[in-house]
């Protein structure tokens, strides 16, 4: 009968439930740790920029003046790619997960998935041999027919290397992430729900805005999130795509400057200061994207009672 | 606004498969016509296609008639969505949209044929709806707060609510009570029966005091076997099913002697 | 109310377009746009443009004209729906062409298994001259980028899997695992180059100034690489039922064998693919490897001695310094190919998980 | 020369052991050949070398990260003063390496020589002078039938040596056009003009635009036109002859603290010398004037001397199409190597 | 080897909200107890207390004895882990592991706790626990198929051959049958007669006839209201609770009538 006892036995179960839960904490810790060492990292070596004098920086005001345009041209060059391959994605989501034929969608979604993993290298060459030269008509047709609108005003760039071209090679670069993670939370969406929509005579659209949509709501901001830091952050091909320059209104000349491009151009040849500066930008681009996480919580947070996660 | 059908020589298929086979049945306007059989017989296969929601899956097809008064809904030029929108359906696991309230779960599929519903119009339609579901009472003060806050019993009377503010001339319910309490079971049921004297009204259940209870006539369906078609057996009306079968299974499976 | 029902019913049937309908749009669509192609000078994007608005302005409103506004509202998402697939093939399609027409000339058995050691200018100029086929090749590239990313993912995968493990089944949404998930998401956006510099400098401190190993290059594509695990894996836990946790526990079955042997096992085709999409996130990485690999032209398959190339950086080089400045052809056809090579090693990677996926996959029987 | 390029190889067998350079991409191509050359004669010796630019290459030698940097600038003084650290008390010292000139190539059809001097390709590449057929350029062009193709410009985006040398030939030829100093960096107030990363980025831009003009080193320009630059009366042409005679001209760099090593010099860009061609890159190895160990020392000798021989410039300038050093510079560089040694 | 369960003023909390009051109840060996109630009443919760289920969600707790043959639970010193592997548990849906097979899943105690099994004693507790919950004929001869490709009904047995496998004293069930069919209903009703002789087993069940078919005891459980605790009501011989309660509740309940 004892040993039919409930009392003790399994303290040594009891431990390895102890060590394994012990390790998961750890290697979460970890992840805080490298997090916190990246950024000591960037702070450190940062630093010598924020102290020194303002006329020692690039362009001789400061670092605020120095890094300002980098800023705006970052946000362009992202939110450029993003008012593209955010709708295109999703669309391209929904084709695959609610309009393709089955068999048909199964590959799309492979397809798809292959493109995310393609060097950035290789679109940036793309995007210079291929998309700079075949946009420089457009743009010249753009500058004399819409060139009152800032963003299209002229004249426009003879080698096509802009800030909307790089725009479009980041859409094209994000648009698979976008892409593939929607669908996977398209897939999700509750039959259920779905069939409630179909049931009350909904038309497929009618169906995709009254179930799917709702539900996949915070998912897309999550892809669109994970395609904003893509866009964000991507150098070669920002590099090799834009003739850099100062800040400028219009998208079809040359201008504008990313931060990450402006350090992997400049890094190789940068010692002493500069470097610093260079450092000092990425701890910038960095703070970007904390800033623009903690955004996304707070939207995805905002509509948690209607979320559907029940 | 109750309306007949009339189902001739029906084949349902999933791909190859043919899943439920011949089956010819009429079901009259304002009247609760149950389904039973055991499980896999082809129930829910069957009364998906009264309302075409069948074919929303992939591979799944039909052949023959179903005629609501008399007009085929698998005849050329009949729209599926129209279809729906005459013949609403309850589903077995209650369904409000998550992200909408209560109110916007009622007026759903009305604010889609009717975008311009006024105000008044839709809180007039949303309590009589709701009403008419027997739920008014219990979430009139709360019509904004999401509709999944709502206990599963409620949900499902909300879902009821929401199928009959479109105003169908037939309902489909598939089991609207097995995931419920007693309690609500018994609430959905008194509902049925108001429900009767305005649509036409089709349920599955296996319940057999269920189908007893609430319906004027009773389908029983069976199977031969796994990967067989399912078969309706026997039609009839209720008590007659239940007391007085003309076929041996039927009286078997009513009595629990099955297997 | 008899005549609303009668009307209601006589609708089941009523305003539909005939099938052809669309195809005559289409067709009235191609040629308009064609004639107000031409208008402006013909060409062939032009053209497309307006053939589309024709087609997707024409077809909504002869829908709405005759099947009525839901119906056009339909019609119209649909519409854009294709249309933005459409929109993504092109320049998708126009890649991997660009990729395939330069990159097949250079694939040969020589380029898989020869190095560039003792390739020079003189070489490729040679080449040039001679018209013969182009040598050296991308075997040490191979090897490095195989090795790094083994590596990486040996170092990611634990890490990240374990991390899920406590975000899922430990952490009950403490502070932690706020924070945990937070910066992940943080993580998420570290510019690469950053990850190459953090992981130079740290190894720079540990073992001297200057440690180049493809061990390196490994640590900084894991920073890259472990939110991917985390956050893919994390979903992928999410999503498996907790009623079969709970039949394990009621089986007197403890938290860390119910994970290891249930939870993990069932969701291991969904973790398989994450870890594919994180490999296939890093695996094209050039900046970071730049300053943590080093760069050479000879075989290394050493990770932790030694500099090493990878077929990212190959390509970089190949296309930014190439072997002979005066002929650059070869260089750019290496460069090529060795893209075309990365992609299709990302596609049997994605083949091989699709066959652990299936392998593992819960059994659905039937 | 001929001394020097024998004991190379007769001190070669023995050499040992693997040397790290980090440096300037421009070296890149003749780098592959000198690795290549000294591999094939040394095969228990082993060099890497890494292009991640100048700066990177110096920083990474004063870091002690790599035994020796290619540098398109040689070490200033704090720089050299910093070298005393990880390079001994003499510090490092730098070594002409890679001479190339720096073409000027443009993008017009049927045209593939222009003249021009200084000042109009300082106004040229100021935005100041924006067609092809200006009047300043015709001017210097008889005969030549310009188009009236606006101009566009391509420049570096990166940081690099070639620009740091144009600009320096711009600033000291034509300075009253070219008001801002010599850099790596483009001058940021020259906004909105094109730009493209690397030799070989604006070498493909400009190719694939009419009307472009770029500045590149001459190796890497192919069938682009190229212009002769007005040196004293004369337009000269770009050769490597051309080249190493504008070397030839430079002034060495004196400084505080600079070992006696060091080779470090200062091009004339405004010379008048009949046939020299001022716009010219010079590219450096540096190396420490003490190493750690003999066998170290042995191998930098022997890299180093093999470099600057007779066989590994000709290497390099057929595999990279740069300029040979001169004897002379060949000469001083192998007295120079020969005075590293190891700490004791 | 089935034991006698005695519970002693238990209080079941959710965080700070108390779901069930002051809960005092005997449940003999050999017999089949069931509990009854209206939705939310508590009736799973309490269930889940009585193998330290409950505890497994955040926030959860409990206040109280719950004694097994006199020996409490919730002891000190006492591991959880070792309860449940004497008191085993079948859910509401079937369960059975997705990655194993059937052979696998009965096993799933026994392996998943890396105890060595031979081979043949490992066929033995198959054969066993199989032939136990009435399912060896059906699935002799695809004991290597994945086990989620039964019925419904046979992967609820098959849910319960592995709760047993692992020789527990007690079976908990909590609404067993709500997801099947009459036909695997009746199945898995026969097998807890058949269970009784060897185990103790509670079951929670929505259906008073089954209630009423199939246990010694019932516990009636009741709410007051949303946000009140629950609270064993009435607890007595089947018999009694369904003819003779003491308690109007009860026979309000019982009967239907409530609400
Ligand atoms: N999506 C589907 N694809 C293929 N076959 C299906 C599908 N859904 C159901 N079936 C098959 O069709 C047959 C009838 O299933 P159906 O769900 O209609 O039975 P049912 O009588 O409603 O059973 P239950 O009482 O369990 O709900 C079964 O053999 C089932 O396996
Ligand atoms: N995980 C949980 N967290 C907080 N409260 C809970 C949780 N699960 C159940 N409750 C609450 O505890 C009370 C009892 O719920 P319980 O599920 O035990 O009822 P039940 O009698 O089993 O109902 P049903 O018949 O619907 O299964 C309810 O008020 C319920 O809302
Ligand atoms: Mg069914
Ligand atoms: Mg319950
Ligand atoms: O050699 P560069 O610095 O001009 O690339």
């Amino acid at each position: 009968m004892s040993s039919k006892s409930i009392q003790g036995a399994g303290g040594a179960g009891r431990a390895g439930d102890k060590v394994f839960s012990g390790i998961t904490l750890l290697a979460g810790c970890l992840i805080l740790t490298v997090l916190f060492a990246v950024a000591a990292f960037l702070l450190w070596q940062a630093l010598p920029t924020f102290t020194a004098p303002s006329a020692d920086i690039s362009g001789g005001s400061g670092f605020f003046t120095y890094i300002f345009p980098l800023v705006i041209g970052t946000v362009i060059a992202a939110a450029i790619a993003l008012l593209i391959a955010t709708p295109v994605g999703i669309g391209v989501a929904l084709f695959i997960s609610h309009y393709a034929p089955r068999r048909l969608a199964q590959s799309l979604g492979y397809v798809v998935d292959l493109l995310a993993a393609i060097p950035s290298v290789v679109y940036g060459a793309w995007g210079m041999t291929v998309l700079a030269p075949a946009l420089v008509g457009p743009y010249n047709w753009l500058a004399e027919n819409a060139g009152w609108i800032p963003i299209f005003a002229g004249p426009a760039s003879q080698t096509g290397k802009t800030m909307l071209t790089a725009g479009v090679v980041l859409a094209v670069m994000v648009l698979p992430i976008i892409t593939s993670l929607t669908r996977e939370i398209f897939l999700q969406t509750p039959k259920l729900h779905e069939e409630a929509a179909l049931a009350m005579g909904a038309t497929r659209w009618e169906m995709i805005r009254m179930a799917v949509l709702p539900f996949a709501r915070p998912g897309i901001i999550s892809a669109v999130m994970l395609g904003l830091g893509r866009a964000l952050g991507e150098t070669m091909a920002v590099a090799l795509v834009l003739s850099s320059g100062g800040l400028i209104a219009s998208l079809i000349r040359p201008g504008n400057q990313t931060i990450a491009a402006e350090i992997a151009l400049n890094f190789p040849e940068a010692y002493g200061l500069r470097l610093s500066e260079l450092i000092a930008a990425g701890l910038v681009l960095f703070v970007i994207t904390l800033i623009v996480n903690v955004i996304a919580r707070w939207i995805i947070s905002r509509h948690k009672e209607f979320s559907g996660a029940n | 606004m109750s309306k007949r059908i009339d189902v001739k020589g029906l084949n349902v298929f999933y791909g190859d498969f043919l899943a439920v086979e011949d089956v010819s049945i009429k079901m009259e306007p304002r009247s609760v016509t149950a389904f039973i059989g055991p499980s896999g017989c082809g129930k829910s296969t069957f009364l998906r296609t009264l309302n075409r929601m069948h074919e929303v899956l992939p591979g799944a097809r039909v052949e023959g008639e179903v005629l609501l008064d008399g007009e085929n809904l698998y005849g050329p030029g009949v729209d599926p969505v129209t279809v729906r929108s005459h013949i609403g359906m309850v589903f077995q696991r209650p369904n409000p949209f998550p992200t909408m309230s209560i109110r916007d779960n009622v007026l759903a599929g009305v604010k889609l044929n009717n975008k311009r519903i006024s105000k008044s119009d839709a809180d007039d339609l949303v309590e009589k709806s709701l009403t008419g579901a027997n739920l008014w009472k219990e979430v009139r003060d709360r019509l904004d707060k999401p509709g999944s806050g709502l206990s599963g019993g409620q949900q499902q009377r909300l879902c009821i609510a929401r199928a009959i503010a479109v105003s169908p001339e037939v309902i489909l319910m598939d089991e609207p009570c097995s995931a419920l309490d007693p309690i609500s079971t018994l609430a959905i049921e008194d509902l049925i029966e108001e429900l009767k004297s305005d649509y036409t009204v089709v349920i599955v259940t296996h319940n057999m005091q269920q189908a007893a209870r609430v319906s004027d006539k009773t389908a029983f369906f069976n199977i031969a076997g796994t990967g067989k078609p399912g078969k309706l057996i026997e039609y009839d009306d209720t008590t007659v099913i239940f007391n007085n079968p003309s076929v041996k299974a039927t009286e078997d499976y009513v009595s629990g002697r099955f297997g | 109310m008899i005549e609303t029902t009668l009307t209601r019913s006589s609708a089941l049937t009523k305003n539909k377009l005939p099938g052809y309908a669309m195809w005559a749009v289409l067709a009235a669509s191609i040629v308009l746009g064609a004639a107000l192609s031409a208008l402006l000078g013909f060409h062939i994007a032009s053209f497309a443009i307006f053939a589309a608005i024709l087609f997707v302005a024409g077809s909504t409103i002869v829908t709405r004209m005759v099947e009525g506004s839901r119906r056009a509202t339909d019609r119209f998402a649909t519409n854009l729906i294709f249309g933005a697939f459409i929109l993504a093939l092109v320049p998708l399609i126009s890649v991997i062409f660009t990729v395939l027409v330069r990159g097949l000339p250079g694939l040969s058995p020589d380029f898989l298994f020869t190095s560039m050691g003792g390739m020079t200018g003189t070489v490729d100029n040679n080449t040039v001259e001679t018209g013969g086929p182009v040598l050296g090749g991308a075997y040490h590239a191979i090897m490095g980028t195989l090795l790094i990313t083994l590596w990486a993912t040996i170092i990611s995968v634990p890490i990240g899997l374990l991390t899920a493990v406590y975000l899922v089944e430990y952490s009950r949404g403490g502070p932690l695992a706020r924070a945990i998930t937070f910066f992940v998401d943080v993580m998420t956006g570290i510019p690469s180059i950053v990850a190459g510099l953090f992981a130079a400098a740290f190894f720079g401190l540990l073992f001297g100034p200057g440690t180049r190993t493809g061990f390196v290059a490994a640590v900084a594509l894991s920073v890259l690489m472990i939110p991917v695990v985390v956050r893919s894996t994390e979903e992928m836990l999410k999503i498996v039922p907790n009623e079969l946790r709970e039949a394990a526990y009621a089986l007197g079955v403890r938290k860390w064998r119910t994970i290891l042997k249930v939870v993990v096992p069932t969701a291991i085709s969904g973790i398989a693919s994450g870890v594919t999409l994180a490999i296939a996130r890093v695996i094209g990485e050039t900046a970071p490897l730049l300053v943590t690999a080093g760069f050479v032209n000879t075989i290394n398959l050493n990770v932790f001695a030694g500099w090493m190339s990878s077929l990212p950086t190959f390509i970089y080089r190949q296309l930014m310094s190439p072997t002979s400045p005066t002929n650059t052809d070869p260089s750019t056809q290496r460069a090529w190919a060795a893209a075309l090579l990365l992609i299709v090693m990302v596609m049997l990677l994605n083949l091989g998980a699709r066959l652990v996926a299936r392998i593992f996959a819960p059994k659905t029987g039937r | 020369t001929d001394a020097a390029g024998t004991e190379t190889s007769a001190s070669a067998s023995t050499v040992s052991g693997t040397l790290s350079g980090v440096g300037a991409s421009s070296q890149a191509a003749a780098m592959d050949a000198w690795i290549a050359g000294f591999n094939a004669a040394n095969p228990g010796a082993s060099i890497q070398y890494s292009p991640d630019g100048s700066g990177a290459g110096r920083e990474a030698l004063l870091a002690g990260g790599a035994q020796f940097a290619g540098s398109d600038a040689y070490l200033k003084d704090e720089e050299t003063a910093a070298s005393q650290e990880v390079c001994g008390p003499d510090g490092a010292f730098n070594v002409p390496a890679y001479i190339s000139p720096i073409a000027i190539a443009f993008n017009l059809e049927g045209i593939k020589e222009l003249n021009l001097d200084a000042a109009t390709i300082a106004g040229i590449f100021r935005g100041e002078i924006s067609t092809w057929n200006d009047a300043a350029i015709a001017g210097q062009n008889e005969g030549v039938k310009l188009p009236a193709t606006p101009i566009t410009v391509v420049h570096r985006a990166d940081d690099s040596g070639t620009t740091t040398n144009f600009t320096d030939y711009l600033a000291a030829a034509a300075p009253e056009v070219w008001t801002t100093e010599a850099d790596g960096e483009w001058p940021a107030e020259l906004d909105g003009q094109e730009n493209a990363q690397g030799t070989s980025g604006v070498v493909s831009a400009a190719s694939a635009t009419e009307g472009a003009i770029t500045y590149a080193d001459a190796s890497a320009v192919g069938s682009m036109g190229k212009v002769s630059v007005k040196v004293g009366d004369e337009y000269v042409a770009y050769t490597s002859e051309a080249a190493a005679k504008a070397v030839e001209a430079s002034t060495p760099v004196t400084g505080e603290g600079r070992p006696d090593a060091d080779m470090a010099m200062d091009l004339a860009r405004d010379t008048t010398e009949s046939g020299a061609y001022p716009v010219v890159l010079v590219s450096y190895h540096i190396y420490c004037t003490t190493y750690q160990d003999q066998e170290t020392v042995d191998l930098v000798k022997a890299f180093g001397e093999y470099v600057v021989s007779d066989e590994g410039q000709a290497a390099a300038s057929d595999a990279a199409g740069n300029a040979p050093l001169s004897a002379n510079l060949q000469e001083q560089a192998v007295q120079a190597l020969r005075s590293i040694k190891a700490a004791s």
